[in-house]
């Protein structure tokens, strides 16, 4: 398991990882627009690392991947996204502050059918950022940490 | 001051939250940054559930709501009636009662823990899961919407199992761990098929909404028999109480107090379900009988059980198990009579809720003293202890407090609620009051036969000495809990008690109204 | 029982599937399976809830033209039951792991250390 | 004698389960539907998204979400924490 697989699937690896990357941060992203948002775009995020994880097993993503740093960036996606909660605490808890006011995400948007304007829904997209960054390095620490255990388990 | 408690409800979720996501950054700085951030979110915590629970009582108890997320809620429907559109957060004399409890558990809980778990692997983890389960279960207790209680049920259900599996190199824990989460993933996974099932009907997740638009048709029918099941099985209700004394028993032991504040939230739970949501929409003459026999079969099981069993631990989950059924006996006999509405049921429902507060304090109280002993011991096995007050004077007197008032010894708070049971289900059956009473002398000749087996006979050498002050302070608070209550029970029964049993029994316009009202 | 609630009747056979996986089988990771069935099956219901005949997805950006939409209200409680799910399935491999790891075997009758 | 009774009320859930789905609302046809008409009515307006689902799960009913990311959140740390490393004492 901690050799990793054959030559083949680490070179298509090598091709799709980006890829899986990009596309996993556009969903992420573009949540409040298209299909998809924080929770999906983090697990293809997520799954990308897995593949990364299974074509160079646990040995070969050593340097890259370390379990402590994904747990720190998952409690700072959590902490970020209660917070984005906070922001409104002056009318109520999870009140959206941002929406049609102000230059950061406030634009307004035109009733109907439309292109869809990036640069609006208040703390939709920061939530968005924030849930994606908890859900993508959450899943991956899970994913390593299991991987190391039952490794471990073999060399028993 | 009044914005505080204004946002009250909700800071008593968001600040547990705040400490546990923050609980792992600052346990870089080393052990003690990290036991007084937790002391002191427990602290705070605390502080705003008495502020809640004071606003609330100050109202008598009358529901207050708290919108999440923006101004109006409600949108008014042609047909006069209003759907709230946001999750709102409805906290009535019940929910700040429950509150209540949950700070006094989980503060005691957490103080306990510093000394507890020193020396031990993986702290940090373990505060992060305290305070995601206190989280949870403030949740459950404060919201006003159906699937919002879901979700916490199943955060305080993660949390909950991950700390009985957290003592990874014992083999049982693991072996509870897997049982509980499975079984709490099932109840959790029935009451969604029940939220499921009434917004499928009534297009709306509100509490109060849902109480309003219920018909009593066969799908409400059964989503609450979904919800009853999944419900009574995380409160410990025997048919399905079998994962409970795995559960307390293999739990590190401050958890196992906490463990049953979750097992009480679910019960609060069960109680908002059948007299808020569903009232006098369904027959609640035949629901309380059923909750009677549930409770009157987990009063005897339990009881019974404890009686057989040597190791300290699981004796004391099996009391735990058989005091959730006296609440089940006086809030199913205020149930039955709920139509009528005649005094004694009046009673029998102030005996069932105090039993609540006054079983969380002194079952927390044993489980303490259990997790001292052991630790000093070494051994759960009470044959194997002996001559205990000898080494452990405090420890042992403050066990036997704890175990008089379980048994429902006059002086002390257990008694207190246990009369008012005995006395109002003597007026339904005189049986139940049988029952009742003769469980609880059953249980005083199990705490007799551990307080020989643990603390009388030869001084043993090579035991461990007293436990340490981190200890003992808890343990004297909880202590105090139960002398007072046990002193002055009609003073708190005023105060605290009666405003949640209106909550419940009179207050199902009264919340009804609040949201639909119009916002 | 007509045909027009037939989604609903599959979504319960799922359920009822696999809480029979959970009940009768022996390997703990069956159990797991079972779990895993019975919230497939609760997922299902909950997004068969909020389809409405003729409806397209809520989301405006270049919406085609439609006479009304399905209700966002289900997808956004299945999107909390999904990730509730995956919670649950950790951790109970976690378990199942460990378990493995003491007693050495994933039979639930040999995994009987807690009696009584 | 227990794997009969168990049977017997794994029936008695099944059966339970088929009545309520069989007993439901035709598929297609919601009886009420009037929350979510406002939010598919409203959302442009009041939280400037497109995508309503999105603007349900993260601003009508965020505190759903914050829950749900406790979750994630309560499962990631009870990995890790069977996971840990252990005291040479603990093993």
């Amino acid at each position: 398991m901690n050799t990793g697989m054959s030559i083949i699937v680490r070179t298509i690896t090598r091709l799709v990882y980006g890829l899986a990357l990009v596309f996993g941060f556009y969903v992420i992203m573009h949540g409040h627009l298209t299909p998809g948002g924080g929770f999906q775009g983090g697990a293809v995020v997520a799954s990308a690392f897995a593949l990364l994880l299974v074509a160079f097993g646990a040995a070969g993503i050593k340097g890259h991947l370390n379990q402590h740093l994904l747990q720190t960036l998952e409690e700072i996606g959590a902490l970020a996204f209660l917070a984005l909660g906070f922001v409104g605490i002056g009318t109520a808890f999870f009140y959206n502050l941002l929406a049609n006011s102000g230059p950061l995400f406030g634009g307004s948007v035109p009733i109907g059918p439309s292109a869809g304007v990036f640069n609006a829904a208040g703390t939709l997209p920061l939530m968005n950022w924030a849930v994606g960054l908890k859900v993508m390095t959450g899943i991956a620490a899970v994913v390593i940490v299991m991987l190391v255990g039952a490794r471990k388990e073999e060399t028993e | 001051m009044t914005a505080l408690t204004n946002h009250a409800p909700v800071l008593l979720i968001a600040i547990p939250l705040l400490g546990a996501f923050a609980v792992p950054l600052i346990g870089k700085l080393g052990r003690t940054a990290r036991n007084t951030f937790v002391g002191f979110i427990a602290a705070i915590t605390a502080a705003f559930a008495g502020l809640l629970a004071a606003s609330v009582f100050g109202q008598a108890g009358a529901p207050s709501l708290y919108v999440l997320g923006g101004h109006g809620f409600a949108v008014p429907l042609p047909s006069g009636m209003s759907v709230p559109i946001r999750i709102l957060l409805e906290v009535d004399g019940m929910g700040a009662f429950m509150a209540l409890i949950t700070a006094l558990i989980t503060l005691t809980g957490a103080f306990f823990s510093f000394s507890y778990w020193k020396g031990r692997s993986g702290g940090t983890l373990f505060y992060s899961l305290l305070m995601l389960l206190t989280a949870g279960i403030f949740g459950m207790e404060l919201t006003g919407d159906m699937f919002n209680f879901f979700v916490f049920l199943e955060v305080t259900s993660i949390a909950a199992c991950g700390l009985i599996g957290f003592r990874v190199w014992l083999k049982t824990s693991q072996e509870a761990g897997f049982k509980v989460m499975a079984l709490y993933t099932l109840s959790g996974l029935f009451v969604l098929l029940a939220v499921g099932l009434l917004y499928g009907q009534y297009g709306g997740l509100n509490i109060a909404y849902l109480a309003g638009a219920l018909t009593g048709s066969t799908i409400d029918i059964v989503a609450l028999g979904l919800l009853l099941t999944g419900l009574a099985l995380k409160a410990g209700a025997v048919p399905l109480h079998m994962w409970a004394p795995d559960a307390y028993g293999e739990a590190p032991a401050p958890m196992s107090a906490v463990l049953v504040a979750n097992s009480q939230a679910s019960l609060y739970g069960l109680f908002r379900v059948l007299f808020t949501l569903f009232g006098l929409t369904i027959s609640v003459a035949a629901l309380g009988w059923i909750l009677i026999v549930l409770a009157l079969l987990t009063i005897f099981v339990g009881v019974t059980m404890a009686l057989i069993q040597n190791d300290i631990k699981r004796l004391i989950a099996y009391g735990a198990v058989s005091q959730i059924g006296y609440m089940l006996l006086g809030v199913g006999v205020g149930l039955a009579v709920s139509v009528a509405k005649p005094d004694y049921g009046f009673v029998a429902m102030q005996g069932g809720i105090f039993h609540m507060l006054n079983d969380a304090a002194c079952i927390g109280l044993l489980f303490f003293a259990s997790g001292a002993i052991v630790r000093a011991t070494g051994t759960r096995d009470l044959n194997r202890m002996g001559g205990l007050a000898h080494s452990m004077k405090w420890t042992s007197v403050l066990f036997l407090v704890g175990a008089f008032a379980l048994a429902g010894v006059p002086p002390f708070n257990g008694f207190a609620s246990k009369f008012l049971i005995y006395e109002a289900s003597f007026k339904l059956s005189p049986f139940l009051a049988v029952i009742a009473i003769l469980s609880s002398i059953l249980l005083l000749a199990v705490f007799v036969k551990v307080f020989q087996a643990a603390f009388l006979g030869a001084r043993q050498e090579g035991l461990g000495g007293e436990a340490p002050m981190g200890m003992m302070v808890p343990m004297v608070a909880l202590a105090l809990v139960v002398v007072a209550f046990g002193l002055f029970p009609g003073f708190f029964v005023d105060r605290i008690v009666t405003p949640a049993v209106n909550a419940l029994w009179y207050g199902r316009e009264a919340y009804i109204g609040l949201v639909l009202g119009g916002g | 029982m007509n045909i027009g609630n037939l989604p609903f009747v599959v979504a319960a056979l799922l359920v009822v599937f696999g809480i029979y996986t959970f009940l009768f089988k022996r390997n703990l990771i069956k159990l797991v399976i079972g779990v895993s069935l019975v919230e497939t099956g609760v997922n299902l219901f909950l997004v068969t809830l909020g389809y409405r005949t003729g409806g397209i997805a809520p989301i405006w950006t270049f919406a085609p033209e439609a006479e009304r939409m399905v209700l966002p209200t289900p997808q956004a409680l299945t999107l909390t039951s999904i990730v509730i799910g995956l919670a649950t399935t950790a951790l109970l491999l976690s378990f199942a792991v460990f378990i493995h790891r003491h007693y050495g075997t994933l039979d639930v009758r040999k995994v009987k250390e807690l009696r009584g | 004698m227990r794997k009969a009774a168990v049977l017997v009320a794994f029936l008695f859930v099944g059966a339970f389960l088929l009545l309520a789905a069989t007993s439901m609302r035709p598929f297609g046809e919601p009886s009420f539907a009037d929350m979510d008409d406002y939010f598919i009515a409203n959302t442009q307006v009041e939280v400037a998204a497109n995508n309503v689902v999105t603007a349900v799960v993260f601003d009508y009913r965020g505190f759903d979400t914050l829950g749900e990311a406790t979750v994630l959140f309560a499962a990631v740390v009870g990995v890790l924490a069977l996971f840990r490393k252990l005291r040479e004492d603990e093993v």
